[in-house]
């Protein structure tokens, strides 16, 4: 139970007990990689192409965790549109909901469903709205109002302990998020209940709407407030998808708690202007900064 | 009648909730029970000793409660979420809105030691809102069992049921309202327990005994008495309230609730717009809410709280007998 | 007058909130406005900018926000508590029920980008619950103002009044209701914004103004509409409705709410009982609550759905045509 | 603003700036330590009497709190019948409603209202019910709820920081109630305002209703997860009024963050055979375990 699927680059739909981490030889792990950065250049790319179609979407946000997604859709999780249906899948659960444009793109890439739906985003009648639903394949809870990703979560790895199965579950919060008791209640449980088969992410790109996280409620020290309250905590660069896969095969840090991963990263990432910038929260492009900002993921995909 | 009550042989229906779990989760180890620091209260002591494996205990976090309870119905689990009434669904509403109702995840939320249950302790502990608020929310059945029958059929149907369910109980000894059940248990369809053409008490939850009551105080002074336990609030049984509007003269609802958002409001709204539905004409009879008033809760026990009400045998037959007079 | 609402001239209701509050705040220190990451949404960036030290920002956590309100109020403190309406009502439910109504302390809930307003974000950021669950709670006046006058009244109001208020907010730009408004705003006082016998058309809120479209499109065909703007939901001017029952041949609700619960609930369950109360006799014209309905929320803009469920211009005429051609 | 008044024995009904400790002497300091000895030992005996009366009431976490009431009301606190409507006064918000009796036994002997008047406890129409609330006279807020009084003080603590008023607020949580996460979204805006004019107690007992607190969700390490939090903590006994007296004298711990007590006590303290026991959290003594009870608590005091 202690032992993570690790597949880069090559799903696997159903769970295989895979100690043998050698596979991860010098060349492959060189392609992977890079394929991995790829598809991370190509998902900011048409997060930005949808949320200009909706005309709204949380841009920030989105391009912050996109690395993450990424990494858990391709590398980690045990979930596929095949699988969906299995009690023994692997879950996904996305706390901060607003960011859905980011999971819709990756759930997409998954082949959950054909990218064209997107193209109904946030219309009249269409399941893919503002925050995931179970309307659209691939998503496993209703989420939008901020602190309820964990508890469902706990509730989803208790479950897991209770029936004797491997999936693991995995959780992302954003670090404005934090202060929503809520997170704390579950954490105190995930570790009574010493789930080592949960996951959570902080995508700590410190910015919120109003203003960068540390002047709105501070959560800092942040690994001291983890530590504290009983989970396994490390910190990675969370636009690095290289440290970001070296993590996530690390996991559980420690047998009998649950882990946390603070994954340091810029809001806006990718794009010059968008980075770091609170405005782009729920900005939404013009035509010419959309114009832009695809040239720039584009260079950046050549300099690959 | 009114000794009765408190007569040691009858049990409250959260026993029986208890036992119906422990009888379910024989068969059945899906079957968890959650709770926050409230399993005494809950009556689950027991269900406790016999499953320990099959209940989760998170501490007095009921907002966490729900959101595991959410995550385990997810999964499979036939989940009992089980907290005091008033925490459940103000505390913790938001999880119940989202993470059980919204998400679809069939959790059967259960607030104990609802209305005003909780009596002396005041009104951080009693639950007045919870008709109100859950009737407005979507996809969650409103359930409050009347007697040790109906609380065991309710919790079977729950359990099988794949929706979530919120059940409401309170804390006294209950009597049976029939001798014999021999009608067919459904949420959404009222129970008649009595009838009569004068009156339709329509009663929910604790409150069907004494409407019970009163209809035989009632009967001694010639008036006819229908009363229904309606211990589903939503869906309500409107083919049954269209039919009792056509025979009755006059039509009391008796909750242990707000006048404002709940049994009561449900009948007199849907009564109101009878006119634009099939079932006939528009109402025209006497029609009163008897419940808690929007005001500063007298202090007292239960029971003196809902005899200050008129929540009670005498009060309930004075309401009708002066609504018929009118 | 479709298009007009569009026309840039107009102010949303929360600017003319965040207007009045710095007007106060000039010549009152103890004015506070009190957010969760939400000052943007509430249009107090400015508010921010001018009185930063009346500025209170707890960070994304509902429940302490109004937890830290209640105990500003407590210390003689204007309190103004900001957030989504959603979130707000639900997540801080127990906080409003028991540190601001119950304890009385004199926070002024405010609950934006109420009902709908947010659209395609979908039913987590929608509030469909809040006139139930607040009217079921003692202490706390409901109060969901139409346009940029009765806001600034409202707020003039709130910062005066002792007491608890949840004041609701949507996010549209609003045209006014009256071209002179000569009225005195008084809580608990609906406002009647043009008189016709035939239709009694109540609204709360965002739907007054397409009420006032609709009884436009009525009177063309010969319909005779009064139209309420009901702003305070509670304490309901039952006068008012009693009057208007008297008057008219039929009653209409309309709120941006669940049908269950709300401002329509209200007046049916007043009418229902009218038979006893001292105004009158037993109301017998045809009634309709316009509202969401109990369903999975359709999906789209606000717009979108005002219009799938019929709160809209030519929903609310459909509604009075065919309800006085029964 | 920093300076804590300290009145042993002596209540002040104003404010008063009183930098000189030297007062407590050693023979003023015997007399004062003996004098709250008596008044514990009193207290707990009216409690007993009054939860008898009422056949009802939170009895071992009255009687773990005693001690810290005492000690608050009678040589802390700013606060009298004379003082209680002036905006100045310090205030005393009590987040454990549930322990209502040893607060109303306090009250009525600071003179805030007959001590006659308990006699009506949860009697038909009697503002003495089984939580605080304001309608009787000494309480600042209606709790009963647990978490809610954190959220409250930090708001009231916040009014003084604005109105530069030198009051403080002191509020009494217990330790089964600290994974409510409404407790925590409070220490992290306690510690963003910097409120060193706020001070925290928890009644660390060890025990809730269905078991030990570290077996139902286990808050340890407490410390750790304040100071995580951004607060300054001190241990103490919390049974133990000098050392009460010490270290509320210490207060705030440190300039510019919010104080944290953990008080370890001893639930049912002071009645042999309700000392950590579960059944006595709302247990009501027989006429018999009364009468045992007093002569215990006689004992004690002549043993004094
Ligand atoms: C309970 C709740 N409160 C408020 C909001 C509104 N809201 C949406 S996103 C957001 C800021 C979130 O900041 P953070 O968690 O840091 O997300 P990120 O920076 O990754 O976008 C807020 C306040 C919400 N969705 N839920
Ligand atoms: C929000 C909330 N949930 C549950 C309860 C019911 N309750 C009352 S006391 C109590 C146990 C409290 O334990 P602790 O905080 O350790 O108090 P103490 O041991 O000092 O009595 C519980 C669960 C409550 N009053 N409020
Ligand atoms: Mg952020
Ligand atoms: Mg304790």
């Amino acid at each position: 139970m202690n032992n993570y699927p690790l597949n880069v680059g090559q799903k696997c739909t159903t769970m295989i007990e895979q100690k043998n981490t050698e596979m991860l030889t010098g060349s492959i792990k060189e392609t992977s990689i890079r394929m991995l950065k790829e598809k991370s250049i190509s998902y900011r790319k048409k997060i930005l192409q949808y949320i200009v179609g909706a005309k709204a979407g949380h841009t920030g946000g989105s391009l912050s965790c996109t690395d993450i997604l990424n990494v858990l859709y391709n590398s980690v999780l045990n979930v596929s549109p095949e699988n969906f249906s299995s009690p023994d899948r692997d879950r996904y659960i996305q706390s901060k909901g607003h960011c859905v444009e980011a999971l819709f793109v990756v759930l997409a890439d998954q082949g959950f469903f054909p990218e064209d739906d997107l193209n109904t985003m946030c219309k009249y009648k269409s399941h893919y709205i503002g925050h995931p639903t179970k309307k659209v394949k691939g998503v496993e809870q209703n989420t939008g109002s901020l602190g309820h990703g964990l508890p469902i979560s706990v509730g989803v790895a208790l479950a897991a302990k209770m029936d004797k199965k491997d999936y693991k579950t995995y959780t992302l919060l954003g670090d404005g998020e934090l202060p929503e008791g809520s997170n704390w209640e579950a954490a105190l449980s995930a570790a009574q209940y010493k789930l080592d088969n949960l996951c959570a992410i902080i995508d700590k790109n410190n910015l919120q709407i109003t203003a960068p996280t540390k002047d709105v409620c501070s959560t800092d020290p942040l690994d001291k407030k983890w530590e504290a309250f009983g989970w396994s905590v490390k910190e990675v660069d969370g636009n690095d998808v290289e440290a970001l896969l070296e993590v996530f095969k690390s996991l559980p840090f420690e047998s009998g708690k649950p882990s946390v991963i603070i994954a340091n990263t810029i809001k806006g990432k990718g794009v010059s202007f968008m980075e770091n910038q609170l405005k782009w929260h729920h900005g939404v492009p013009s035509k010419e900064q959309y114009e832009q900002a695809q040239q720039e993921l584009d260079n950046a995909l050549t300099e690959l | 009648m009114a000794d009765e009550i408190n007569t040691k042989s009858y049990k409250a229906n959260l026993e029986i909730f208890s036992e119906t779990l422990q009888r379910l989760a024989v068969d059945d180890t899906n079957i968890v029970a959650v709770t926050s620091d409230s399993r005494g209260s809950g009556k689950l002591v027991p269900f406790g000793q016999k499953f320990p494996e099959q209940m989760v205990e998170v501490g007095i976090a009921e907002q966490n409660l729900v959101g595991v309870a959410a995550g385990l119905a997810s999964c499979g689990k036939k989940v009992f979420a089980v907290s005091p009434a008033c925490f459940l669904t103000a505390r913790a509403l938001e999880q119940i809105k989202t993470d059980v109702a919204y998400s679809n995840n069939p959790v059967n939320v259960i607030g104990i030691s609802a209305g005003v249950s909780y009596g002396a302790l005041g009104s951080t502990h009693h639950s007045l809102h919870d008709y109100a608020v859950m009737r407005a929310i979507n996809n969650i059945t409103v359930v409050a069992p009347a007697d040790n029958f109906e609380t065991a059929q309710a919790i079977e149907l729950a359990a099988k049921t794949n929706e979530p369910v919120y059940l409401r109980f309170g804390k006294k000894a209950m009597p049976p309202l029939k001798e014999v059940n021999d009608d067919v248990f459904a949420f959404g369809k009222g129970r008649v327990i009595c009838e009569g053409d004068d009156v339709a008490i329509i009663a929910t939850g604790e409150t069907v005994y004494p409407a019970l009551q009163a209809a035989a105080r009632l009967k001694e002074k010639g008036i006819a008495a229908t009363v229904v336990s309606m211990h589903t609030i939503k869906p309500l049984d409107t083919d049954l309230i269209a039919s009792l509007a056509k025979k009755c003269k006059a039509m009391v609802t008796v909750e242990e609730h707000s006048i404002y958002g709940g049994l009561g409001e449900a009948c007199a709204s849907f009564l109101m717009q009878l006119g634009n539905h099939s079932q006939g004409g528009i109402w025209s009879g006497a029609f009163k809410i008897i419940g808690i008033p929007d005001e500063y809760t007298v202090t007292g026990s239960q029971q003196e709280i809902m005899d200050h009400y008129g929540i009670s045998e005498a009060g309930i037959t004075e309401t009708v007998t002066t609504l018929l007079n009118k």
